[in-house]
């Protein structure tokens, strides 16, 4: 099987739609001649043409909108936004207009866009390279918000979302383009070569958007997770020796709400993870779900270790990211609630 | 004018020239009558028709006759049609906004002395043309030959509606009738219908996109996005601007500022601009066809400002007697448009002011006829009507566990 | 003591400050002249001049945009959005830059700014004129969130804003303009006319950013909720004849945290109420943040009663609505539960 | 020119002129050398300026005479600071990027060819004049006198950094000298100063804004909104687009689509609209000059396009030889601004080649060791750092009791 990193498991997902729909095109800041800041479209405006993988003028709100154009005229549009910290000029054309157009027309139109964008921190990015907007799309209804933490599911997730009726924001982990990262920003860094999420079939494949991946199957703690979280939860339960159900969202809306419920009404016990800001983070929903749901069968109170109530910093970023230390802690206290 | 209202800083802030109280006199708007502006070749430099930016495209003169070098070659057949689209869609607007005020609708927005300006753009295009319109442009769905039955099915929000009342009074979807789903928010879809226009030559196709924005909305970041995009792909596609002088309270000098009309923020883009009087239906067919040549051919788009006056209040929620001259309307010096076209085939032999009566009369009653079938499918609070639960329907193509949940909480509420 | 509606509350704050302080104004879309669609600034222009209560270009973007800019530079800008579902095109000067000035000059500039804007229901005015878009908001550090329910706090709370050196979204709840609402749209609608919180002294005063009014005392259950929910809370407590600990929170960010864990820990039960819709709402977080302080206290699980994951439709505004039926039902199960 | 790429639809995407590979050839591009236009009086109608957005206005000829009405009137003293400021520009510039390279930095920006855009422009203002600068007019800082080691803290985010931390390198802010927090996010500042421009005016103050885009970032709506609003209210400000022919990757053609330049797209907002020879610091020096006295004097505010090039690459994170020949810089055919200045100053007789490496080597100097004390205070990753605990603060004015709780947790987390 073929050995990608994330970023070649993304271009594959489009070079494999382009050429198999004429419908599909990809553009963007940067995206045509030079194939992105991250390189996610390299090559492809050369293999595909000029008009299939173009530069866009710097406006976000403008790159969301002729998306919704095009995916209402028949096309499958991939935009990217070069970093999410900068999707906001396009806010109101993905809240208002993305989202709403199928609703609003009751099905008369609708705007089937995929919105690629990279998240998160550990680049040194500061407050506008390295955030985490997750929360707030997964509360705009109508609209499906996807964030796969390996080459595998990249590639599988993109193609389901671009195949998608529904306008879909995929959001990619900056700090897992190339390679695994466990949150311990003092080793060397990983490559997804030779790991086995990085052997990536070729041609087309879907990973079904609103399905969990099972990362670990444990029976003392769930760790609810995703992006680059994920392998911070992994690292965690293995230096501490647990046997934890770490279970990798891959979508936050549609959510595998089952998965979760399953998961912790087995084990009673719950953390939930997440880069983004606290206060009204998706995790605060999550939280409030796995509450409703499996109060009865809870052994402690569910903690969250997550990014803190303020813009993500520069120097600071270490102390920001919630890392195997402050997961640590929250697994252990939780494991040794009453 | 008026003198302006005190203001105690060296801070700059525009005023409409009249207010309630002041007696409105428009001398100053130079109504050009012989001088319309020349007709380039659709296929020009974009710098050609920068002057038309600035000057206003007329065909029709106040006393009927025909001017200049826009003058369209319309058969009389096709001007009657004109004419009657433009007075149907004033007697279904009339008609609406009286059921307003007794209740049966929560909402609606009429297009009263901006019917030219709907009326006479569709007409110019093709049926595969997309429309992006606002709330103010019904009369493209007249002219295209839409049902006026599910038009005001729609409005009533009742068990007739094609979106099961999902969205408010005059926001209509029509794409069988190449009528873009119309957004509460404004300015949206100007960058949309450049997107539409993209598609569309992505797909070697011949069809164009038309949007339009009201003059105040010209100020969304989108209007912006919409000229900058069009221009740097050569969309084909026409972005239409209504000047109706008024957004809600506002007059037309707070969005545009020192500028000197709406059609010139095209001219910096490099795109083609056209200012056309937009109560002159065969002047608006006639610039809407050079554009759609323009687009068609490969010329890429062109900003039209369409120069008319919003006769009447915003919506049944506004009292424009509250900001501006009760009579302001009267004396706008560039009249009615219904009656100018009318004059106009009255002068050429082709109407006549029995015919026009008698079709007053047949429009009003085809309009009282379906509003009654309309009714009879009920309002948004009686009669027959949309099942509630279709609430939770076309959020998306696939509906999400979460929402499925949240369906059945609500039969359990229903009990 | 004057009787004021919301409306004339929330004028009459801004005319004291205008008043008091030549560094206030205010401006917005109709605002000027015509004094506002919901006519919260009628009579300023007249009374403070031309270049202290004006219209804008319709372009929120633009309006937040230059009240930063007047902030930075001295001003207390008050800013209107003419419903909330328009704020979007805004919401990246709101989040990315009046939110995070302070923080990314670190305190060398601030925009001490106010974004007033209705939000809510009940008007049938459909996807685009309905929204509650508080938690999109709650989620950015840096900015306030305030919402009051009646025109006591209204006035006192929008002064308080107006004298923040932060950042401050005030919102509105339309359906309270005129009078209370307690969700029964049957029955005739009421004035603020002969209301104890209609009851508005006249002059300067604050109520404090951060500070939840308790509505009721009880002991049965605690019931949070803010704006139209208010009413609705205190109309189902009534009517079930419940001892109910009711907590209109006024102040999203900063949260009164210690009334609500001070309550719960007190009842053991708690609904939370919400207009907008349920997913990522700021029930969630607020469900979050009692599970985690008042775990071993709850005697059955919390409840969220919120509008549903659709956009507010036209003609099924009062099945979107959470009105006093469902609430009821939410409450009755979390009293009933063992 | 080279020849477009192939495209097998209709849908036109904009390509520059040479790719890697190819030899540039720039004659196409005119350089004005005695047709600059006329000076109109700086409270001029705004037409009067409408063809100034088209043509180029200089100063300086390759030479190093002067020629033309905009030639300012300056002291050698003067001159030799603007040089001098524009050497030390660069000076730490190279030295900054070098120490990225070391790994001293996360990140850094050059403003290497631009030096005269900034320092000419800085240099025309008053103290009180507020600039909104982007990353790379840090000339403004250097000709302003800030000190250069509270820069270089800055972008070390060391023990020193008046930001602690909180900010990437170069995004500095500077109130006591007139320099207002840069943004990482493109474009929200153009509107921001139109902003304080209008408290400026509200407050009966003669200081005016002064705020800057790349050409790229024009496409964002703020700009819109800065034009817009700032022609509604006739805000006291400058509007600059500093056109260096590339975004990252992107060159100006696809942010200007058809347009001609980005100065024209300010004519249709009504505002004035300059264009200038952005290598050429005493013409910049000049439309400054002349935008500022009309700013000042009530006549609004003015769009400059400073057309100049991108000599390097765009960031640290960059290499232009991916999408641009490159030998492109050298070839460009408006020549460097610190030689042309320098150039003239000789020309005057009021500098010479021992002088100007005399310089050179003090700027050098200067930034060693100014570079020596910086890095003594620490850098990202080493050496005396700003405490951790430092990111709670300045959130808010007054922290919430939840933020309190978090500083706990962290502090719980450090043991
Ligand atoms: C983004 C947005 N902001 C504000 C509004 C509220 N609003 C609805 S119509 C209107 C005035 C529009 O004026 P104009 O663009 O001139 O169109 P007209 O009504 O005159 O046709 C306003 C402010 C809105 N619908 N959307
Ligand atoms: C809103 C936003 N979108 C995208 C970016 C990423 N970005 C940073 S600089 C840049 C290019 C800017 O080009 P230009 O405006 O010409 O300025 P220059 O770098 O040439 O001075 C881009 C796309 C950003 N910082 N902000
Ligand atoms: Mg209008
Ligand atoms: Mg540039």
């Amino acid at each position: 099987m073929p050995q990608m990193s994330m970023i070649e498991a993304i271009r594959d997902a489009m070079d494999v739609k382009m050429t198999e729909d004429p419908n599909v095109l990809t553009f963007g800041e940067d995206v045509g001649f030079f194939g992105g800041v991250f390189r996610c479209t390299a090559g492809l405006q050369e293999k595909h043409g000029l008009h299939r993988c173009f530069d866009t003028p710097i406006s976000e709100g403008g790159i969301v909108g002729i998306a919704i154009g095009m995916a209402a005229n028949g096309l499958r549009p991939v935009a990217e936004i070069q970093f999410a910290d900068y999707i906001y000029p396009g806010y109101d054309q993905i809240a208002s207009e993305a989202a709403r157009l199928r609703y609003r027309s009751n099905g008369d139109f609708i705007a089937p866009l995929t919105i690629r964008t990279p998240v998160g921190g550990g680049i040194f990015g500061g407050p506008t390279h390295s955030q985490s907007p997750e929360a707030l799309f997964t509360h705009i209804s109508g609209l499906k918000t996807i964030i796969p933490s390996n080459p595998y599911d990249a590639k599988g997730l993109l193609i389901a979302a671009i195949e998608s009726d529904d306008p879909v924001l995929f959001l990619e982990p900056k700090r897992l383009y190339n390679g695994p990262f466990d949150g311990d920003h003092e080793s060397p860094s990983v490559s997804w070569k030779g790991h086995e999420l990085g052997e990536v079939p070729s041609g087309r494949y879907t990973v079904e958007l609103g399905k969990a991946r099972q990362v670990t199957e444990g029976s003392d703690i769930t760790i609810i997770a995703y992006g680059t979280m994920v392998w911070v939860a992994e690292a965690v339960a293995k230096n501490m020796g647990i046997s934890a159900d770490i279970l990798d969202l891959r979508s936050l809306m549609p959510l595998d709400i089952d998965a979760i419920e399953a998961s912790v009404k087995k084990t009673g016990r719950c953390v939930i993870l997440h880069e983004a800001t606290r206060t009204s983070g998706f995790g605060a929903e999550l939280m409030a779900l796995v509450h409703e749901r499996c109060f009865y069968h809870l052994e402690a109170p569910i903690q969250r270790v997550t990014g803190w109530d303020t813009p993500y910093p520069h120097a600071q970023e270490w102390a920001y990211f919630p890392g195997q230390k402050r997961v640590t802690a929250a697994v252990r206290e939780v494991l040794e609630a009453a | 004018m008026a003198k302006p209202r005190s203001n105690q800083s060296r801070l700059h802030v525009p005023e409409p020239p009249f207010r309630p109280g002041d007696s409105p006199d428009y001398s100053h708007i130079s109504v050009p009558t012989m001088h319309t502006p020349h007709r380039p070749d659709p296929m020009c430099d974009d710098h050609e028709t920068a002057e038309h930016a600035l000057k206003l495209i007329r065909v029709m003169r106040f006393n009927g006759d025909t001017a200049g070098e826009w003058i369209p070659n319309l058969t009389p057949d096709i001007k009657r049609k004109m004419l009657k689209d433009m007075m149907l869609t004033r007697a279904m607007d009339e008609r609406m906004f009286a059921m307003q005020r007794q209740g049966k609708m929560s909402f609606y927005m009429k297009s009263a002395g901006e019917e030219a300006v709907s009326v006479g753009h569709a007409q110019a295009l093709l049926d595969t043309d997309m429309t992006f319109p606002t709330y103010r442009q019904q009369g493209i769905l007249i002219n295209r030959g839409a049902s006026m039955l599910e038009m005001m099915n729609q409005c009533l929000s009742n068990s007739g509606d094609p979106l099961q009342g999902k969205n408010i009074p005059v926001l209509y979807s029509f794409k069988k009738h190449g009528f873009f789903s119309i957004s509460g928010n404004l300015g949206t879809q100007l960058i949309q219908a450049v997107g539409w226009a993209m598609a569309e030559a992505y797909k070697n196709s011949d069809s164009i996109a038309s949007t339009f924005t009201g003059e105040g909305a010209t100020a969304e970041g989108d209007f912006h996005y919409a000229l900058n995009f069009a221009s740097t792909y050569r969309a084909p596609c026409i972005i239409n601007v209504v000047n109706n002088q008024w957004a809600i309270s506002s007059f037309q000098g707070i969005a545009m500022g020192e500028g000197e009309s709406f059609a010139a923020r095209g001219t910096g883009y490099g795109l083609a601009t056209l200012r056309v009087d937009g109560n002159d239906a065969l002047a608006v067919y006639a610039v809407t066809s050079w554009a759609a040549e323009r687009a068609r051919k490969g010329g890429g788009a062109t900003v039209i400002e369409h120069f008319t006056y919003r006769k009447e209040g915003h919506s049944t929620s506004d009292d424009p007697s509250k900001y501006r001259p009760k009579n302001d309307a009267e004396v706008w010096p560039f009249g009615d448009p219904v009656k100018r076209l009318k004059d106009h085939l009255i002068k050429l032999g082709e109407w006549d002011e029995d015919q026009h009566t008698a079709y007053e009369k047949e429009a009003k009653l085809f309009v009282r006829e379906t509003y009654k079938q309309a009714e009879a499918l009920g309002t948004v609070d009686s009669g027959p009507q949309v099942d509630d639960f279709t609430m939770f329907e076309q959020v998306y193509a696939d509906p999400p566990k979460l929402l499925l949940e949240q369906k059945e909480m609500f039969k359990r509420e229903l009990g």
